[in-house]
């Protein structure tokens, strides 16, 4: 009953591990450069998730907006993660743009976007 | 690659889960999470900044300083993507 | 001991700094005054070096804090008998060399002059570093500069030969003195907390402070494995590979600046680092001793085998720094006398011999020593000079070698190690058998027409007249051979002083 | 919150990142990519966090599939893996 | 992507909704302060309601609109809003971004200055966002050359 | 003004990266001088903030208003001065020098765009050198490595490629950092340095605190490239942009080295970092590597920048292995070598930069000869080489000095063996150079084709010459400079 509890308590912190994982791994192996980003997104997306877990508080916390009558912090979601992970999201998108950017020059300059094909067109220019 | 990778990626995951065992439930209200730094953000707003979206005043006020460094990556990402990409072509 | 802070040591490294800048500016727009630089900035500092001596000799010490970087890390000077017995030679022979240098450039007229003395006089600059430096790391660093400004005049011919024996010589030199001297001077102030030298050794009190023997045996290997430039075997090989440069230079890196530097700092380890208490009561110097001593045999005979006159010469040097080597191995009075006159004699000696291998590769591109059948009817001074040189090497009186071996021998006996005395007498038979043969065939032998090691820049090979070598190179080493048999009649000052040194050592 | 909505989000989340990351076709997976934020959007509002959900909606479904089909759309859709 | 027949069932429908769009725009980034939203939401959509006439139309449209220089410009001064903004409290003797010295200059008191200041903040933001995605989505959707984006 | 210079030395460049824009799509000649101006005002600051610190101690700047834990803070004690003397003369030196790399090297349309990203570069090292708050030092590490990349995939042919790796590789460490900075929100509640300082130690004995530090130390160590994640920094290294490869090799990863100083002991006491978990093994055994990895690549390489990127690899090796020692003087040593390499990295890449100017290439097998064309140049790039291998007394010398003080102190032997062995290989690399060049077996010994004398232009060859003089002066100066600043910055518990 422990462990089923201890599972059902943190099951957000699982699901953002698996996402995480599954974004870290499609970095890393894939050789699709916008396959990598894909898991660029992911990954990024895993880590939103787990802050905005932190953030959450069960027992009718509500979202972070005053309403009147309510004035207890515990009424209150955490906000300060919301605001962490707005800035995050920023950072996501415009790391995304610039990568975007140099996946069209790469494709301007080697027409191809798998990396072991560009990779053999080094070496074929290398070898003349 | 494809071993390694899978490699990391456990030994990440593992290192997560390890991690995980330690944490506090998930929406627990008394992590210290919610006790050390938030309260004073969500009883202060009104009073503090006039704005009830506390969202906004962290954003905007209490940690306004991490915005403006947001919105300058934003600034650099645009600048980034028209320095390397923007070829003008001979007409203009 | 009654210290004087002066800033005389500054002034004798920083003239010939002084002087490199005004002959790296000259350039070749004008050849003597270049050169004039060269010879003035040595007699300056040759001078000022004469001008600290009374003050030695008053028993007084000399030195000058130039900055301190860090605590335990500071340049300073500290003139004392020893140091300004170096300085002496070295100044004194830099004068000597100049004109030697001057003579030889012009006549081979070679490339890249301005370069190859700026190298010399940062050279030089160094030596006195080395010589007046009052703790281990000023010592180190000059040490460094040598190594890396000779760098350049060794591989002056840029040729690949040349090219491959500076590799060699930069290998081994930074190599060894990063690896090793650097790692036991860490050691060494990690044991003592400082590094400033002390006539007891600054490690004197380390063995009461906690440091195990291990460590300290350790420490001293270490240094004597760094300090290559004094070209103990196995870490010879580097000074023949170095025999590529050009003759002033291996004169330069041989009798003075180089491998001189090396045993002094060898001597400065031994005497002002461990300390004679210390290392007697490990019995490391012994154990040099005997090390030094199969150096001294095996480089000999090594000497033997080779044709080529530098080479020979080269082997002799590894041969006779040990001298030095050995004698303050022993440790005692007698020993460390003689072995300090060594350097002197031996700087004496050799530089003779090298100038007289120029001055034979420039009047007559020879270079071999089965070339050299009946040269001395052709060059009588510098043969002469070199017969003067070769028996001041081996040791005979009345020169200079004689009174070093005494010396060391008197020591060996105060030591009670009689096989030294079997060394010294088998390694004298062995210089004999490498030099007489040269000096036999130069006088005696009929000179071989031989075509095969003609030279096609136009040296008719007559017998007729002389062909001695351009005056103004036959001048020094002529002096240099005098210098030898002047040592030996009056080595006053030189040996007030080695004896002020051994006094000091004492307590 | 509903327990059962969220385990329901949060598998649809999952398998929306495995599609989008091993699907042949690069706008399909775009696409997915885009549901994904989406499933993410929705899943933040359920658990409160109206203002990132709404910027998730705004970035992550429409701003980076526009940049993501902008750039296959002039690039190739094809893939090997 | 479109043929010329298609055209004027799109242009019809994205002429009536880009207004829209741009009203919610501006809505969102003034309501920041009572409702979920904001500068980079709102940027963020304004950016979507031009992203959507360059697809419906074409980047010339957009160009006869907003220049290029222009839309450059504006992401500078858009940051430049916030940044300067904060320079501004330090020269009315606050620390950086610290608002509640604009009261100074505005008729308000220092609480509400604070308001005040989170306003002018997030219209900065929403201007350097707005045009900053556009920049991105043209060049991006263009290969560099603003000609003709996705289609 | 003193009072607010704090903020000031982030906050002017980055305001005149924005104004940037509009001056130079006005006039494109007005961004250079903007940007050198902008990079002087930084040092000027930078000078105020390290004398205020010398004379009255640690600064505490709150942005906003709002007291620490609530809102940003700005910390600044020693070691942050120090930072920010390097990093801003770095920038101003480096700014000066790039005004005819850039016209060579980047067309002419990019060059305002290329002055606003130096520009935000700058600030970004700026920013996450001076804040004393986690996730505020996150942002800034953002900015930095977004304008990073950008720079480095501005360079030459293959540029977008090693800048791809680079961007997945940056995310990851960046992610990995984020990650951290959750898992230590996540049990204390807290952002700020100061205050997690305070509420950590209760905690080190929970599994959040230990994952916590894990990932920021493999974060940092990914953006710092310790070996091996150091995979993506010779590629993006070599092919950047000379003037950017001599900004980015001199201070992003010494900013990283600063980051994962302050996280190893001042968010985490040392007592934590250096006894509960085997940091010291671990990191000292990877530094190890990095050394012997990055000095044998290096003497395997042609191309001077190559080389240059993989003796990086290697001098990050020597910066880990003196933190990871333990001690005063592997402190100190990592400290100033910080300082040291990073003018040593400039001026070496300055002159690949040069070279590359007048010679249009950097195969170190042509070089033959260079001395003579380039006198000045050269003779920097022997003083910068000496330096790098650390023969006294030029800088290089003394923080190995430390380092290895401190190797020996801790009992290291290995360490003191790898430390000199990579010396010696990094003296092979460049004598390698230096015989290529001034001793080159050439057979025209004769006087026909004499190269002319042919140095680059002034505004090159002036911070080529005013970093390698000052290598030689802070060799001289480093026990001043430990003395004022570095002593301080020493953790409490060694």
């Amino acid at each position: 009953m422990d462990t089923m509890d201890f599972i059902i308590g943190k099951y957000n912190y699982w699901v953002y591990i698996v996402l995480m994982m599954i974004g870290f791994y499609a970095m890393i192996a894939k050789n699709n450069f916008v396959k990598k980003l894909v898991g660029m997104n992911i990954f990024q997306t895993a880590i939103i998730l787990y802050y905005i877990s932190i953030a959450s508080k069960k027992g009718g916390a509500t979202i972070p907006i005053i309403k009147e009558g309510l004035d207890k912090a515990h009424q209150y979601l955490n906000p300060l993660p919301h605001v962490l992970m707005l800035t995050a999201i920023v950072v996501m998108v415009s790391t995304f743009g610039v990568a975007v950017a140099i996946l069209i020059m790469l494709y301007r300059r080697y027409g191809t976007l798998e990396e072991d094909e560009i990779m053999a067109i080094i070496k074929m220019e290398k070898q003349k | 690659m494809r071993i390694i990778a899978i490699f990391a990626v456990v030994i990440t995951g593992f290192l997560l889960i390890y991690a995980t065992l330690d944490m506090p439930n998930w929406g627990d209200p008394n992590s210290p999470a919610s006790r050390h730094v938030s309260p004073r953000y969500i009883e202060g707003t009104m009073p503090e900044t006039a704005t009830p979206n506390m969202v906004t005043s962290v954003l905007a006020d209490y940690r306004g300083y991490d915005t403006l460094g947001e919105t300058t990556v934003i600034f650099t990402a645009g600048i980034v993507c028209l320095m390397l990409l923007r070829r003008v072509t001979n007409g203009q | 001991m009654e210290t004087i802070t002066s800033i005389t040591p500054l002034i004798i490294i920083s003239t010939s700094l002084v002087a490199t800048f005004l002959i790296f500016f000259t350039d070749e727009l004008s050849k003597n005054l270049r050169e004039a630089w060269t010879i003035i900035a040595s007699v300056i500092k040759f001078s000022f070096v004469m001008s600290m001596l009374p003050h030695i000799l008053d028993g007084k010490l000399i030195e000058y804090t130039l900055v301190t970087i860090a605590p335990g890390l500071k340049i300073q000077f500290k003139v004392d008998a020893l140091g300004i017995f170096f300085a002496i030679l070295a100044s004194f022979l830099w004068i000597v060399t100049s004109f030697y240098s001057i003579g030889y450039m012009r006549s081979l007229n070679e490339h890249a002059q301005t370069r190859y003395f700026c190298c010399f006089a940062i050279a030089l600059s160094a030596t006195m570093g080395v010589a007046m430096s009052g703790n281990m790391f000023t010592t180190f660093v000059f040490y460094e500069i040598i190594t890396l400004c000779t760098y350049p005049l060794v591989a002056h011919k840029e040729t690949p030969e040349a090219l491959q024996g500076a590799r060699r010589y930069i290998t081994y030199l930074l190599g060894t003195s990063i690896a090793f001297q650097l790692t036991a001077i860490f050691l060494t102030y990690k044991a003592a907390g400082t590094l400033d030298f002390s006539n007891q050794g600054l490690l004197n009190g380390a063995r009461e402070a906690g440091i195990s023997d291990l460590f300290l045996t350790i420490t001293f290997i270490l240094y004597m494995a760094g300090i290559t430039k004094a070209a103990m075997m196995p870490l010879h090989s580097w000074l023949p590979a170095a025999m590529v440069a050009p003759t002033p230079v291996s004169a330069l890196l041989h009798a003075v600046a180089v491998v001189k530097t090396g045993v002094f700092v060898v001597v400065k380890v031994v005497l002002h680092v461990f300390g004679v208490d210390l290392l007697s009561s490990l019995g490391l110097g012994t154990a040099l001793a005997y090390f030094a001593s199969f150096t001294i045999i095996v480089a000999s005979i090594i000497a033997l085998k080779q044709d080529n006159l530098k080479r020979r010469l080269a082997y002799s040097t590894v041969s006779q720094l040990s001298y030095v080597i050995l004698g303050v191995a022993l440790l005692t009075p007698s020993a460390i006398a003689g072995s300090i006159m060594h350097i002197v004699l031996h700087a004496f000696g050799k530089i003779t011999l090298f100038f007289t291998a120029g001055a034979i590769y420039v009047a007559t591109h020879k270079t071999e020593i089965s070339q050299l059948d009946g040269i001395g009817k052709k060059m009588p001074f510098t043969m002469a000079a070199f017969t003067l040189g070769s028996l001041s090497m081996i040791g005979i009186p009345p020169l200079g070698g004689f009174l070093s071996k005494w010396y060391i021998g008197i020591g060996a006996l105060e030591a009670h190690q009689l096989p030294i005395i079997g060394v010294l007498v088998g390694s004298t038979i062995l210089n004999a058998c490498y030099f007489m043969p040269i000096v036999y065939s130069a006088f005696f032998k009929e000179e071989r027409h031989d075509e095969h090691h003609g030279h096609s820049h136009g040296h008719s090979h007559s017998k007729k007249g002389l062909e001695e070598a351009p005056t103004i190179m036959v001048i020094p080493l002529v002096l240099t051979a005098i210098g030898a048999v002047a040592l030996f009649i009056a080595p006053s000052i030189f040996l007030e002083l080695a004896e002020m040194v051994v006094e000091s050592v004492k307590g | 919150m509903i327990w059962q909505l969220d385990i329901l989000i949060l598998i649809l989340v999952v398998i929306c990142a495995i599609a989008s990351i091993t699907v042949k076709d690069l706008l399909s997976s775009a696409l997915l990519l885009g549901a994904y934020s989406f499933l993410m959007c929705l899943l933040w509002t359920e658990m409160g966090a109206v203002d990132v959900a709404f910027t998730e909606a705004a970035v992550g479904a429409g701003i980076s599939t526009a940049f993501f089909i902008g750039a296959i759309y002039y690039t190739t859709r094809r893939t090997k893996d | 992507m479109v043929n010329r027949y298609e055209n004027v069932l799109i242009e019809t429908v994205t002429r009536l909704l880009i207004p829209a769009m741009q009203l919610f725009g501006l809505y969102v980034i003034a309501h920041g302060h009572g409702s979920p939203g904001g500068g980079f939401q709102g940027g963020c959509i304004l950016a979507a309601s031009f992203i959507l006439m360059v697809i419906s139309y074409d980047i010339k449209e957009l160009k006869s609109r907003m220049s290029e220089n222009l839309n450059t410009i504006l992401c500078a001064i858009g940051v430049f809003i916030y940044g300067g903004t904060g320079l501004l409290c330090v020269i009315l003797g606050g620390n950086f971004l610290d608002y509640s010295v604009l009261h100074k200059i505005l008729p308000v008191d220092p609480i509400k200055a604070r308001y005040m200041g989170m306003l002018m903040v997030e219209i900065g933001v929403g201007i350097a966002v707005m045009s900053v995605m556009i920049s991105i989505f043209l060049n991006i959707a263009s290969r560099g050359e603003h000609e003709g984006a996705l289609n | 003004m003193k009072e607010q210079a704090p903020i000031l030395i982030v906050a002017i460049p980055l305001l005149m990266a924005f104004l940037n824009i509009p001056f130079g799509l006005f006039k494109r000649t007005l961004s250079y001088p903007i940007t050198v101006i902008t990079t002087f005002l930084c040092v000027y600051f930078s000078y105020l903030i390290a004398d205020t610190v010398v004379n009255n101690g640690n600064i505490s700047y709150r942005l906003g208003g709002w007291e620490p834990p609530w809102g940003i803070e700005y910390a600044i004690d020693h070691l942050n001065a120090y930072m920010l003397i390097i990093v801003s003369i770095v920038s101003f030196i480096v700014a000066i020098y790039s005004k005819n790399s850039i016209e060579k090297e980047i067309a002419k349309e990019k060059t305002v765009y290329f002055y606003t990203i130096y520009l935000l570069l700058v600030t970004g090292l700026l920013g996450i050198v001076v804040t004393g708050d986690l996730f505020n030092l996150f942002v800034f590490l953002e900015i930095a490595s977004l304008a990073g990349y950008a720079l480095v995939a501005i360079g030459e042919d293959r540029a977008p490629l090693a800048t791809f790796n680079y961007i997945v590789m940056g995310t990851i460490g960046a992610c990995f950092y984020l990650l951290g900075v959750g898992y230590l929100y996540i049990v204390t509640g807290s952002l700020n340095i100061t205050d997690l300082t305070k509420l950590l130690p209760p905690l080190y004995h929970s599994k959040v605190v230990l994952v916590a530090f894990a990932f920021f130390v493999v974060g940092v160590a990914i953006k710092i490239a310790l070996f091996p994640l150091h995979t993506w920094l010779p590629d993006a290294y070599t092919h950047a942009p000379s003037t950017v490869s001599a900004f980015v090799a001199a201070t992003m990863t010494k900013v990283g080295a600063y980051a994962m100083i302050r996280v190893m002991f001042t968010v985490f006491e040392p007592s934590f970092t250096l006894e509960a978990l085997p940091t010291t093994e671990i990191l000292g055994w990877v530094a190890s590597a990095a050394m012997m990895f990055g000095c044998i690549m290096a003497l395997a390489q042609d191309d001077l920048k190559r080389m240059l990127a993989y003796i990086l690899v290697a001098e990050v090796g020597y910066i880990v292995m003196g933190v990871s020692v333990g001690n005063k003087e592997g402190f100190i040593g990592s400290v100033l070598h910080i300082l040291n390499d990073s003018f040593m990295m400039v001026s070496l890449f300055l002159v690949a930069g040069a070279i590359m100017y007048k010679e249009g290439h950097r195969n170190i097998k042509k070089f033959a000869n260079l001395h003579k064309k380039m006198p000045v140049t050269m003779g920097c790039f022997v003083i910068a080489a000496i330096s790098m291998v650390g023969v006294p007394p030029t800088a290089g010398f003394f923080s190995k000095w430390y380092l290895i003080l401190g190797a020996i102190n801790a009992q290291k032997w290995f360490f003191v063996a790898f430390l000199l062995l990579s010396s010696l290989m990094v003296a092979v690399a460049f004598f390698k150079i230096i015989q290529n060049t001034f001793f080159h077996p050439s057979e025209s010994h004769h006087k026909h084709e004499e190269p002319i004398r042919d140095e680059v232009p002034s505004g090159m060859l002036l911070p080529i010459f005013v970093m390698s003089v000052s290598l030689l002066l802070i060799g001289f100066l480093s026990g001043q400079i430990i003395d004022l600043l570095i002593q301080h910055a020493v953790p409490k518990g060694f």
